[in-house]
């Protein structure tokens, strides 16, 4: 594959395993894909298929009883490529990107700020470590931070203590937190999944004016195709552990190849289409992650199996940029076209 | 924050005077002479009879139970705490005389059981699972599990029996009275009321810390380049230290138990020591006396922890 | 009004308000009008979708229909033939035949189980409460049960945690029905599963409904799946019922500005349909200190003068020959309509 | 089989277990483990199943003393006094002459007894009021709180020696008060759960079906809470153990004439004794360091096994 010019980070093959209870756990088993500047990837897949994994170990931030297995991640900083995987944990080079290159966001706003420390301190803590401001210059750089996501009398606010904000503006302030260096890179892992639709418009929005206004490179994590639809550049959904398709919103959206993700279009109620609307749900249950098919992940459950899926498919270039895992994409493509 | 302390404030009053009722009232029902609780036994010597009546009616003994309760009350209040029925003496001046005492023993064993109880407890945090964790925790359990006097006695053996490095026991011989004399009373007894606490401490410390370090805003912190210290200490253990310091305030009772006992083992001259004393010659005066000086003490020291826990945590101070 | 229809339940003014203690004396300085005041009829056999953001109220009133939480005010009547009983004026034993007709299935799959028990253990005992004495009469009535939810009917001997979330859903659908309820209210049912068993579940609902003439209060946040599952849609905001009209007529002529809001905030899956966004300011205000007038008109992007002191009231108007009920001064202005 | 660490840093202790547990888990060698979670993770917890173990054999010789020892802890042998370890007294003899290890044995029943039995009992009254007042709420939630604050604002030791001054020493007086003294921790213990557990979908579901209180929450609330409740009692036995040792060391417990553990250590207070009769004292204070440290061992595995956040 040739380096784009504009590509931020590119994970090749990564692997992630979890060993708790004296178990491995694959969660996370062979992905690829490139984040790209001013673009948003989406990585969509249901609970436990490993996409909030990805994000972690893209920030180095796995819990002790797990690790990278194998793979490169590679951030392609201004000074040259960067192995992130080499690194080492919480070591002062990783150190030196979290929060300055690359940021994130949480899933609850709720539990992810600290209840002890005023909303303004906890923002200056990433200035102190990857700006040469001072003291004094923190707080006014908090102050417009927060006025930049639109939290209204920023000044009286900087003072407050998290449980004194609602869920929306917790959220905003760890966008502030996050936007403070401003990272090149925004993760941002399921950020509006404990919010309501009203307040995740408002944070898709500034997301949305954040991406045109400083290139960042966003890669969202959800479950919700919806939010795919409405915001997402490229696409990658994920099915325990793996990426069984991938490629341009238009692409996966219009023309899924991969059973799981036309399956999976099917099953959603969409809004305005009516009662009348024809739904079809998915058969059975994800798999046991400790007692996984051999073969492709999905294959229990799919209308296209046939024997060859005992053997994990490859993936397939189905275009320049829509690849897909699966032994009959091209049924199953076909199908989709009709 | 004025609000809560004034809130704090109003909940232990009443609180208070149950108490004191009920002292008042086992006062009552154990065998004694109400007026001997009252006034002093060279004066009760010197009087007669009918005097003893009068007495008693201008004491206002005839009157209904509630009414007696609030006259010892308002004694109590200014400073006149009865009469021990055993030496006659007043209590006030027992007190006086026994509790610095077991001050310096509890203070000594408080400071030292919490700088080292929290800072062995977050290090075995830290190092979850390695060989130091290990030795500490199992090392910790050996301190809540050893009982105190038998710890105490193996340390007199050795220290004050065999090596005869340290006295076996009191606080001051007379005669000596700067503090360097007696120095070398205080440290065993404190060592070994300081050492029982610190376990405690710890295994607490420990649990409290990890509890804090798997919460979501650890991984923000980690998320935002901090280095280590700074995610273990400013947010971990300052969100550890709150349940840490409910906890000494709720191990005080521990404390001054602990105390009673070591008092006695080290033949220490404090209050825990006349306590029992005082239970093995009946002297009820002086046993409900100490009894409701310590409920008063746990009680202190309850609003001083809920005050200390609304500084450091916003939560606490913010949410009423 | 839609008189012909056969009503199952009629709330009349309903309210709940928990009061806020707060000062010294922890005096009770406000309340949270959780539940504001809601009219609504519920019709025998449709699937009537409640609606609304967090905070709005719609968990609150579910549960006080079947007193779960105790409503402070107000009045809901159960209606059989021409009975009609106040249920909140019962005390627990009165209400015993009743609660035999009102169900509820919960929204978190991990809570709604005991993991302490069996799935037989678990849902044994309303059985015997409601007159099953025989055990092995119950072990057969919740074999059925599971077999009506399409799970294995020997599954009854296993724990909770050896289910996935859409099984333990499914059993908790199968114990409100164990009684034979009439009226189901389905408390964000599918909102914690993941979208590929969400479906089954629906599906499963929908089938339960034809088979026993079920009627549903479906509270949700999902507005595309309340669209898919319900006959009418009630959307509330701070404790009131803003709108409230058939399904597809909800989609078609939105009234209230808070409906269109939310329903353009709605992310669709669909790359076709995109539509413009309205975007609303701030948050949801506090329940204790709703505002004065319309609650919505600090975040309504076409509030007049008249919204920040009269509170609308719910009304009827009619829309290409249908009932809809909304309450907004705006509707009433004559460019509006 | 070798392991490609392509990430290039070094193996640590941890990488070395992840990739033992890798290659077993490709050679389908784990499963997903039967049986009770429970005892296996209490078991697979080396301190705790020691502490079992320990637990165990001192329970089993206390209980089984009149078998094990041919002498009465109560008969005086003059002939025989202060005499150290012997293989016919293999922990000497006391002052009196008496077998020291019958005494400890038979001191065995009456301490476990004290600490076993008041902590059960404790935990029953506590618990029962903790759930009921815990689940129903309202004012007699305020009242049982406010009667445990009571209790518990006394230190232990100090409102023990207060009621012993007015009870009188006695073995059932010392187990009502330790009952007395110890129901407010487990009282409030079980409460807290109950204050989480009653919010939980399942026991609404219960209400929404009309199931009385008591069916609520004694069969189907309270077994959730078992486990802290179990740990709680674990630890308020050692508690029980150690404070019944402390006051008859000092005299003021179990009547002197009946053998408990503090009751043999009580004449250690002699400095003669202490300096020159080790034997006298010291098997019996490891004796109870040994017990209490056991159940505490099993507390803590109790803790870790019922505690589904702990991960290993």
């Amino acid at each position: 594959m040739t380096q784009d010019q504009d590509v931020a980070l590119s994970v090749k093959n990564l692997k992630t395993f979890f060993y708790t209870n004296k178990r491995c756990n694959k969660a996370v088993n062979g992905v690829s894909f490139d984040i790209k500047k001013g673009k948003t990837l989406c990585i969509v897949g249901e609970s436990g298929c490993g996409k909030s994994v990805t994000a972690s170990t893209i920030m180095q931030l796995l819990p002790t009883l797990s690790r990278i297995e194998e793979g490169e991640i590679t951030y392609h900083s201004e000074n040259g490529d960067i192995r992130i995987d080499q690194l080492e944990r919480n070591g002062e080079k990783m150190r030196s990107i979290r929060g300055s290159e690359i940021a994130m966001i949480f899933q609850d706003p709720m539990t992810a700020l600290n209840p002890v420390y005023t909303i303004g301190f906890q923002i200056s803590e990433s200035l102190k470590y990857h700006t040469d401001l001072t003291r004094t210059q923190y707080k006014t750089r908090a102050i417009e931070l927060l006025r930049d996501m639109g939290i209204s009398l920023p000044e009286s606010r900087v003072d407050d203590y998290p449980h004194s904000y609602s869920g929306g503006m917790r959220q905003r302030a760890m966008i502030a937190m996050a936007m403070s260096c401003s990272p090149k890179i925004l993760i941002a892992d399921e950020p509006t999944t404990a919010l309501d639709v009203t307040i995740q418009a408002q944070i898709f929005e500034l997301m949305d004016t954040l991406k045109k206004e400083h290139g960042t490179a966003i890669m969202l994590i959800t479950h919700d195709m919806g939010v795919v639809a409405e915001l997402a550049d490229e696409v990658a959904v994920m099915y325990m552990g793996n990426i069984v398709e991938a490629g341009t919103v238009d692409e996966v959206l219009r023309n899924p190849t991969h059973p799981y993700t036309r399956a999976l279009l099917a099953s959603i109620p969409v809004l305005g289409k009516g009662k009348h609307q024809d739904i079809t749900a998915i058969p059975g249950s994800t798999p046991d992650p400790y007692d996984r098919p051999n073969g492709c992940q999905f294959a229990d459950r799919c209308a296209y199996r046939i024997d060859a899926c005992d053997v994990m498919p490859e993936e397939t270039q189905i275009g320049r940029t829509h690849r897909v895992m699966c032994w009959r994409h091209e049924e199953v493509g076909a199908n989709a076209a009709e | 924050m004025l609000t809560y302390v004034i809130r704090r404030i109003l909940i232990l009053i009443p609180m208070a005077l149950i108490i004191s009722f009920l002292v008042y009232l086992g006062l009552e029902l154990t065998p004694g002479d109400a007026v001997s609780h009252m006034i002093s036994p060279e004066m009760m010597a010197s009087i007669s009879a009918e005097r003893l009546d009068a007495l008693r009616v201008s004491l206002g003994l005839e009157q209904p139970f509630i009414v007696r309760y609030w006259i010892w009350l308002q004694g109590m209040l200014q400073g006149n705490f009865g009469y021990s029925t055993a030496g006659g003496v007043a209590i006030h001046a027992i007190l006086a005389d026994r509790l610095p005492a077991t001050l310096e023993l509890s203070a000594v064993a408080l400071v030292f059981s919490t700088i080292f109880g929290c800072v062995l407890g977050v290090i075995s945090a830290l190092k979850r699972g390695s060989t130091t964790d290990n030795v500490l925790t199992v090392t910790g359990m050996l301190g809540v599990s050893i009982p105190e006097f038998f710890f105490g006695l193996v340390a007199i053996l050795i220290f004050a029996l065999k090596l005869q490095w340290l006295p076996v026991g009191g606080r001051l011989l007379p005669g000596y009275d700067s503090y360097w004399d007696h120095l070398p009373h205080v440290i065993m007894p404190a060592l070994v009321l300081s050492i029982m606490m610190t376990a405690g401490v710890m295994r607490y410390a420990r649990s409290s810390m990890l509890d804090a370090l798997s919460k979501e805003y650890i991984k923000t912190a980690r998320s935002k380049g901090l280095p280590e210290w700074r995610v273990n200490l400013l947010h971990g253990f300052r969100v550890a230290l709150t349940p840490v310091i409910v906890l000494i305030g709720f191990r005080l009772p521990v404390l001054i138990g602990g105390s009673v006992i070591i008092e006695q083992v080290f033949q220490w001259p404090g209050v825990g020591s006349e306590f029992i004393s005082a239970v093995r010659s009946q002297d009820y005066p002086l046993v409900m006396m100490i009894a409701l000086l310590s409920v008063m003490a746990v009680l202190t020291a309850s609003l001083l922890v809920d005050i200390l826990t609304a500084l450091i945590d916003p939560r606490v101070r913010l949410d009423k | 009004m839609q008189q012909n229809k056969d009503v199952i339940l009629k709330l009349r003014d309903l309210k709940a308000h928990f009061p806020v203690k707060a000062g010294v004396f922890k005096r009770t300085v406000g309340h949270v009008k959780a539940v504001d005041g809601v009219d609504l009829d519920i019709y025998r056999g449709e699937v009537l979708g409640v609606v609304g953001e967090s905070g709005c109220g719609k968990t609150t009133l579910g549960k006080a229909i079947l007193r779960l939480v105790e409503s402070s005010e107000g009045q809901v009547i159960y209606c059989s033939g021409d009975e009609q009983t106040d249920l909140t004026t019962l005390d627990n034993e009165g209400l015993v035949p009743y609660r035999k007709k009102l169900q509820i299935v919960f929204q978190d799959p991990h809570s709604s189980l005991n993991p302490a028990f069996t799935i037989f253990g678990s849902l044994e005992d309303p059985l015997k409460k409601y007159g099953v004495k025989s055990r092995a009469e119950r072990r057969k009535i919740i074999g059925d049960l599971l077999e009506a939810v399409n799970m294995r009917p020997e599954y009854m001997d296993r724990y909770p945690h050896e289910f996935s979330g859409g099984q333990r859903q499914r059993i908790g659908i199968a114990r409100a029905l164990s009684i034979g309820p009439e009226l189901i209210v389905c408390d964000e049912a599918v909102s914690a599963l993941d979208v590929s068993i969400q479906a089954q579940v629906l599906q499963l609902l929908m089938k339960l409904k034809q088979e026993k003439n079920l009627t549903y209060v479906f509270i949700t946040h999902d507005l595309s799946v309340t669209e898919y599952i319900c006959d009418r849609i009630a959307v509330m905001y701070l404790g009131r019922v803003v709108e409230l009209c058939d399904s597809e007529e909800l989609y078609a002529h939105t009234l209230h500005p808070y409906t269109k809001a939310l329903l353009s905030a709605v992310p669709v899956a669909d790359l076709d349909k995109q539509t413009d966004r309205i975007v609303l300011e701030g948050d949801v205000p506090s329940p204790v200190n709703p505002p004065s007038g319309c609650p919505f008109h600090p975040r309504c992007q076409s509030a007049i003068e008249r919204c920040k002191t009269d509170v609308p009231k719910l009304k009827r108007y009619e829309v290409d020959g249908r009932d809809h009920f909304a309450s907004c001064h705006l509707v009433d202005l004559p460019e509006a309509v | 089989m070798s392991m490609t660490n392509t990430t290039g840093r070094k193996t640590s202790r941890l990488d070395r277990q992840f990739d033992l547990i890798r290659r077993r888990e490709e050679a389908g060698q784990l499963t997903n483990p039967r049986g009770y979670r429970f005892a296996r993770k209490f078991l697979s917890n080396r301190l705790a199943a020691i502490g079992l173990l320990i637990f165990t054999i001192i329970v089993l010789v206390s209980v089984l003393a009149p078998l094990l020892t041919p002498y009465d802890p109560r008969a005086i042998d003059l002939r025989n006094i202060l005499k150290p370890p012997t293989w016919a007294h293999w922990f000497g003899t006391d002052k009196v002459g008496r077998d020291l290890l019958t005494r400890v044995l038979y001191g065995g029943q009456i301490s476990i007894l004290v600490g076993l039995g008041s902590a059960l009992a404790s935990a029953v009254v506590g618990v029962l009021i903790g759930c009921y007042t815990g689940y129903v709420g309202g004012w007699r939630d305020a009242l049982a709180m406010r009667v445990s604050e009571i209790f518990m604002s006394f230190p232990q030791i100090i409102l023990v020696l207060l009621l012993v001054a007015i009870l009188g020493q006695s073995l059932s007086n010392l187990i009502i008060i330790f009952i007395l003294t110890g129901w407010g921790g487990i009282y409030r213990l079980a409460r807290a759960r109950m204050l989480s557990l009653r919010e939980e979908e399942y026991v609404q579901a219960l209400r929404s079906f009309g199931l009385s209180t008591p069916i609520i929450c004694y069969k189907h609330i309270l077994p959730n809470a078992l486990g802290p409740i179990m740990v709680n009692i674990t630890l308020s036995t050692a508690a029980f153990i150690l404070a019944e040792a402390g006051l008859s060391f000092l005299g003021l417990g179990v009547p002197l004439d009946i053998p408990t553990w503090g009751n043999i250590l009580n004449v250690a207070q002699d400095l003669r004794i202490l300096e020159n009769n080790w034997w006298v004292w010291l098997p019996v204070g490891i004796v109870i360091s040994l017990f209490v440290l056991s159940v505490n061992f099993i507390g803590d595995g109790l803790r870790d096994a019922t505690d589904p956040t702990q991960q290993g």
